[in-house]
């Protein structure tokens, strides 16, 4: 009995522990103290669960705005404050995240989630409490049917498909197969590309899947040997996608490797190491800066947000960074015109014309929730481990 | 007697593996006997109780009970026929009282399910009345009527061993297989053990009895069966048996061991 | 003690727990009017929310801990079966949108039912981890099919958004023209359930059923020879959790409104079976218990650092070390109450009520021995 | 309580029969793959046997606390993550040489196993093994929580043993990195062979599990024998996620996945037999690999895991595990 206490009490040292280093480490932050009232926004992310690499640098970049603005004039001389929720990645802690962030902190616009899943569970509390939701997930599902209250500032997965897709044409690649991970933004990319193919005299004549966990996809990239692809595109996250371009150099498969923009980070090139090389991709140009005209605006944006974002976390950003800047700049700047009234914050965000932000230029309307458009994202070739504008699209 | 027979135990073998734990065991048992089965540890004692109660499965051979055949049934179907054992290592349930398990041994005579008992039906609740009223009856009859809210497993061990006989005998049977029942009983709880057996006998009930202790066996038992390597080495009347060179063998056999 | 035949009758009748759960109900139904009274900053939490989850998830925990603390027989799968409960309503009533809601749970009770006992009858012969074993394929091959079955399930999307249907979510649940629409209605809906599925439990378990049970766990061998049908009283036990399951399964569709396969993985089954042994298997309370400690700890947790005096603003995202402190609490809970924290808390009570005074006793003896 | 008790074999001649019925039944399917698809299906089965290698190396892990312990130790996974986290933090980062890396990674998380064996499961060994299973579950989320903290939520690559170039022959191409894994299974499961049926601790470690007076006679009280299995367990399971590292990558959550599949394997080969574990293991993988080039590859683990129920419901025990007799 003794011994299990004293071993409990060693479990309770930890505790303590932890507890501490949490405390010691967020010492040594202020906030500015402004006399107006601070505006505060939700903002539900996937801080945790599979999810959470697309949910942190989310947060980060919510958290680098958050700063800017305070440091600032803030929103029209309001302080704010971005309260963020981590949906651990799951639909049913989403939608009880947006339910207390409507209710209990009365925030006036909400931002996320990160996935599609989560944020389908959100979406419907957003319309029936009509509080605006500027959503970082990318599944077309979102917005399309428009829901009024429902905004979204990534690139869509439809905008990706249909870039691969026009790629493919401009290729003169007229048979794919299709090789996805079996979770939701693997199946949905397959099942669009799918569809869509016919219309850009693309023929599907594989279609196979993985699980999000499994390291080896050997048996499904034979079946595709035996098949006329003359390309395969891969719908998936790491780390599937990097196993696939390994499995491919092992079977010494050379038909050219089309991946989907889940691939579009620095971490994919580490993982599939010299396997990485010509593998094609759809991605916001904010990864290949140079892609964006000189001294344009956008450029501006990017560099200016890639450097501030270095400066604070010691980190390149990425598109979920972007994703997660823009939307709380949709959302601030549309505070400015409407304030907090969430209905008019609701007209204000679809009438948001000409915004640029990180991703590329915003454009809503009663009929468009999404902001973007498939020009706004470049197929990025990988070569020796570096992104280049792939042009020839 | 006429050849009455309740229990008719014909050329049971039962092989492990390749070793046989009974050979060709045969034997009948009278309605109202009580039997004893003797023989040294390891001679198939519990393996012919596990076979006649379904728990196993003989390789070859067959048993009646009242004429009617056990092999391949449940052992809760050989229960609800009336034949019921006891362990040789006390095998009562943990975490329920005296009077709980005592009424587990009313199962095979009663039939409320999930339903009934869920819902509390009248009917259901007219049955447990019952079943709680014939359990105690059976806790009387061993002397624990006492001590019926007490936790079973923490009973002094003498009264665990009666509370396994009260068990068995909730289910009204018409032959009840003992095994071992004296083991680990003081001279005068096997002393009262006989006493009881030989009142169950009055009541008609028949009884099989696996049982180390000879004084006990040669007190209550009306006829004998040694077993041996699995094996019927003798039978007959108790002094018969006690004085047959074969079973003086088998146990000396054993000893020099 | 002094009428054993009395006092028998008496705790036959389990008087005791019907008397619980009549304050425990009681209890239980004035949450939301304590909840109002905390302010939401300080438990940084949405209480009612958290308890109506909790309610769904006693559904299936109050049945799982039935198979499980009871009966000894484990389920690694039981997300299966609150699947099945979800996706049969959520499609049944999406797809027809006139389809009653409430038929829709009985029918995802129904089918969740059928499958328990398709699968049952043969897993069951299996016994300890190879019984886990083949519960937890079962899970996995559930969640595989809801995830494949495209046509029927809305594959990954889910239910609504993934089926071509005209309804933007899953219907509210309605009786009699009474919609469950608000966390509070349904707060009291998931509860009343709750309490009517302890008083079917209780009534189980303090019955010759209930008994059967017990036998069967504390020995399969002695309960067969005492005539308990061990085969089919496993295969009724398993169908009933499973019934159990579905009921939470398809109340939690009505609830989210939204259902995707994510719900269903096997890390939940795990948290049902955790649910189960945290709070006490084979304990009355322990699956309610147990429920609610582990469903309100990550909050907890997370609400933590708001809790200490001074601490920055900006330090409320706690989930890192968050899902620290919940595995060393886990830990901590099994090993200072390994009988779960249901038995562990009535013993406590029990403690300081009776036993202060021996124990005193007991202190002041042992001091003399010592010398 | 006999919770988790363990099957009463009765493993008769019927079983007998159908166990070489299914023998027969896994050859003829990898016969009729080879047959019908050519170096493709040679593809599926090798491929098979290098993910099937992977589990094995889990399966083991697993194998060995149950042996010991009759627990099933839910963290094993976690282990194995632990050990490709820190050969990844000490030698890709660290710049340590590879095999100091190894054997510093292997050590450290020994050292954690054995810690955790004494801090949590060594004072509740009286208590029942499910108690302690759901201590494991308690481990395995604080390990990985931890190694989130520690080292993010993105994967990390290894550098392979013996470079990237594959092997090829019969139509087949291998990586190196799997001769590396099955070379390294094999070892593992002669060396966890060898110690619990030819050493007198091992023998003793076992006996433990069931009868903990006649392991004392041998001189192994449980407590020990409890110790030195879950530092066996730490150090296969960290030595096993170093070299499938190359192969699988490393993140802080991988340790779910392996732990499952490798507990799978283990059951289908028959809990507490290292043999078994390889059994099971190989079966598995191949399985899986030619389910997904058979059936669509959506399917392939609900195909895989029907065929490991129906493997149980035939053989409850495993394909090469022992019945054991329980006595009434």
């Amino acid at each position: 009995m003794l011994k299990k206490t004293s071993s409990g009490l060693i479990l309770v040292a930890l505790c303590l522990a932890v507890l501490v280093a949490v405390t010691a480490a967020g010492c040594g932050e202020q906030k500015v103290d402004t006399s107006k009232e601070t505006y505060k926004i939700g903002a539900v992310l996937s801080l945790s669960g599979p999810a959470a690499p697309l949910g942190q640098p989310e947060q980060r970049a919510l958290d680098l705005l958050e700063e800017q603005l305070n440091d600032g004039a803030g929103v029209d001389g309001h302080p704010v404050e971005f309260i963020i929720e981590d949906d651990e990645s799951q639909p049913e802690k989403a939608k009880a995240a947006i339910t207390k962030l409507i209710n209990q902190e009365k925030v006036a616009g909400v931002i996320g989630s990160s996935t599609t899943g989560a944020t389908l569970a959100m979406a419907p509390v957003a319309q029936s409490s009509k509080i605006p939701l500027i959503c970082c997930a990318a599944g077309t599902k979102i917005t399309n049917p428009v829901m009024s209250y429902v905004f979204r500032t990534p690139p869509t997965d439809s905008m990706a498909i249909t870039k691969v897709l026009q790629y493919l044409k401009a290729k003169k690649i007229g048979k794919i197969a299709i090789l996805h991970d079996s979770n939701a933004f693997g199946t949905g990319g397959a099942d669009e590309l799918s569809q869509k193919a016919g219309e850009y005299d693309v023929e599907v004549v594989a279609r196979e899947s993985y699980g999000s966990t499994d390291t080896d996809m050997t048996a499904q990239l034979t079946k595709i040997k035996g098949t006329p692809a003359e390309a395969i595109v891969v719908w998936g996250t790491n780390p599937g996608p990097a196993s696939i371009a390994k499995n491919m150099q092992q079977l010494g498969m050379n038909i050219p490797y089309v991946g989907s923009h889940g691939i579009a980070n620095q971490k994919f090139i580490e993982l599939a190491g010299a396997a990485a090389n010509g593998v094609v991709f759809p991605a916001g140009k904010l990864l290949v800066p140079e892609s964006i005209e000189e001294g344009s605006e956008w450029r501006t944006m990017v560099d200016d947000f890639a450097a501030e974002y270095k400066a604070k976390y010691n980190m390149d950003i990425d598109t979920f960074a972007a994703h997660g800047y823009d939307a709380g700049l949709i959302m601030t700047k549309a505070m400015e015109e409407a304030g907090t009234d969430p209905v008019k914050l609701r007209d204000a965000i679809e009438e948001t014309t000409a915004l640029v932000g990180v991703d590329g230029e915003y454009n809503y309307s009663a009929k468009d929730h999404d902001g973007l458009k498939t020009s706004d994202l470049i197929m990025i070739i990988i070569e020796n481990g570096k992104w280049t504008e792939e042009k020839s699209s | 007697m006429a050849e009455e027979r309740l229990l008719e135990i014909d050329n049971v073998t039962k092989l492990f593996g390749g070793l046989a734990a009974l050979k060709e065991v045969s034997f009948t048992v009278s309605p109202g006997e009580i039997k004893a089965i003797i023989g040294p540890n390891g001679a198939g004692k519990t393996t012919l109780f596990d076979v006649l109660t379904g728990i196993l499965r003989p390789t070859s051979g067959t048993v009646l009970l009242k004429g009617q055949g056990t092999v391949g049934l449940r052992p809760d179907q050989i229960t609800a026929m009336g034949m019921i054992r006891t362990f040789q290592t006390i095998k009562l349930f943990e975490g329920m009282t005296v009077l709980e398990n005592a009424m587990v041994g009313c199962h095979s005579r009663t039939g409320s399910g999930f339903l009934a008992t869920g819902l509390r039906l009248p009917a259901s609740r007219r049955e447990e009345a019952r079943i709680h009223e014939e359990a105690m009856g059976v806790l009387k009859d061993v002397g624990l009527e006492r001590r019926a809210l007490e936790v079973g497993t923490n009973l002094p061990y003498g009264q665990q061993r009666m509370l396994e006989l009260a068990r068995a005998l909730a289910s009204r049977p018409e032959i009840l297989l003992l095994d071992e029942p004296a083991a680990g009983l003081n001279q005068y709880e096997t002393g009262e053990l006989s006493a009881l057996l030989s009142r169950f006998r009055e009541r008609g009930i028949t009884i099989l009895i696996v049982e180390h202790d000879m004084g006990l066996v040669m007190d209550i038992s009306d006829e004998v069966v040694v077993l041996d390597y699995g094996e019927v080495i003798a039978r007959g009347a108790p002094e018969v048996v006690q004085n047959d060179p074969k079973v003086i063998e088998a146990y000396l056999g054993i000893e020099a061991d | 003690m002094s009428d054993p035949m009395k006092a028998g009758k008496t705790a036959l009748g389990g008087g005791k727990e019907y008397r619980t759960l009549l304050i425990f109900a009681v209890a239980v139904f004035i949450v939301p009017a304590w909840a109002t009274f905390i302010p939401g900053d300080v438990l940084h939490m949405d209480i009612v929310n958290i308890m109506v989850f909790a309610g769904i998830y006693s559904c299936v925990v109050i049945g799982l801990n039935l198979l499980v603390g009871y009966a000894g027989q484990i389920s690694l799968g039981h997300a299966a079966f609150f699947g099945v409960g979800a996706y049969t309503t959520a499609i049944l009533c999406t797809r027809f949108s006139w389809f009653p809601t409430w038929l829709g749970v009985l029918a995802g009770v129904l089918l969740a039912g059928a499958i328990g006992w398709l699968v049952g009858v043969p897993v069951l012969r299996l016994k300890g981890h190879y019984l886990a074993m083949a519960t937890l394929g079962l899970g996995e091959i559930a969640f595989i099919l809801f995830t494949q079955l495209k046509w029927l399930t809305g594959g990954t999307i889910g239910v609504p958004q993934g089926l071509n249907v005209s309804v933007a979510e899953i219907p509210s649940l309605s009786v009699f023209g009474f919609r469950f629409d608000t966390d509070i209605k349904f707060f009291f809906l998931a509860w009343g359930i709750v309490v009517l599925l302890m008083l079917l439990n209780i009534n189980i378990i303090k019955s010759r059923v209930g008994r059967g049970l017990r036998a069967l766990h504390s020995s399969e061998v002695a309960a067969d020879a005492m005539g308990v049908d061990t085969a089919r009283y496993k295969t009724r036990v398993f169908v009933l959790s499973a019934m159990f399951a579905g009921l939470g399964g398809a109340l939690f569709a009505h609830f989210q409104r939204y259902i995707n396969p994510e719900s269903f993985v096997f890390s939940v089954s795990i948290l049902f079976i955790t649910m189960v042994v945290v709070g006490g298997m084979g304990n009355l309370w322990g699956g309610i218990v147990g429920v609610i400690v582990l469903t309100f700890l990550p909050s907890v947790i997370q609400a933590l650092p708001q809790w200490i005096p001074g601490i920055p603003e900006s330090l409320t995202n706690f989930s890192n070390y968050s899902l620290v402190l919940y595995g060393i609490l886990l830990i901590l809970f099994m090993m200072f109450m390994p009988q779960g924290i249901a038995a562990g808390l009535s013993r406590g009570l029990a403690f300081t009520q009776k036993r202060g005074r021996r124990l005193r006793d007991r202190f002041e003896a042992r001091k003399y021995e010592g010398h | 309580m006999e919770y988790w008790e363990f099957h009463v074999g009765r493993a008769d001649r019927r079983q007998r029969a159908l166990l070489v019925g299914s023998a027969v039944f896994v050859g003829l399917v990898i016969a009729a793959t080879l047959i019908s698809k050519g170096s493709t299906g040679f593809q599926w089965i090798v491929s098979g046997i290098t993910v099937g290698s992977i589990y094995a190396l889990i399966a083991m892990g697993f194998s060995v606390i149950y042996s010991s312990t009759r627990v099933i130790n839910f963290a094993q996974g976690e282990f194995s993550m632990l050990g490709g986290m820190l050969m990844y933090s000490l030698s890709t980062r660290g710049g340590l040489p590879p095999w100091l890396g190894f054997i510093f990674s292997v050590l450290i998380v020994t050292a954690i196993g054995a810690a955790l064996e004494r801090l949590t499961i060594h004072p509740m060994r009286d208590q029942s093994v499910i108690t302690i299973i759901i201590i494991t579950i308690g481990i395995a989320i604080a390990l990985r929580a931890v190694a989130k903290w520690i080292w993010g939520t993105d994967p990390v690559k290894i550098a392979s043993f013996s470079g990237d170039s594959p092997i090829r022959f019969l139509g087949a191409a291998v990586v190196p990195q799997s001769f590396w894994v099955f070379g390294f299974a094999i070892v593992v499961v002669i060396l966890v062979f060898l110690f619990f049926n030819r050493t007198l601790l091992g023998k003793g470690m076992r006996a433990a599990a069931t009868n903990s007076d006649a392991a004392s006679l041998v001189g192994v009280s449980s407590s020990t024998s409890s110790l030195i299995a879950w530092t066996i367990a730490a150090a296969v399971g960290a030595a096993a996620g170093i070299v499938i590292a190359p192969i699988n990558f490393a993140g802080y959550n991988f340790g779910i996945m392996l732990g499952l599949k490798g507990f799978t394997a283990a059951v289908l080969g028959g809990l507490g037999s290292a043999p078994g574990a390889v059994v099971g293991g190989l079966v598995l993988g191949v399985l899986e690999t030619i389910t997904a080039g058979v059936f669509p590859s959506g399917y392939k683990d609900a195909v895989a895991f029907l065929i490991l129920i129906l493997v149980l419901l035939i053989r409850p025990q495993g394909l090469l595990g022992r019945a054991e007799d329980v006595k009434v």
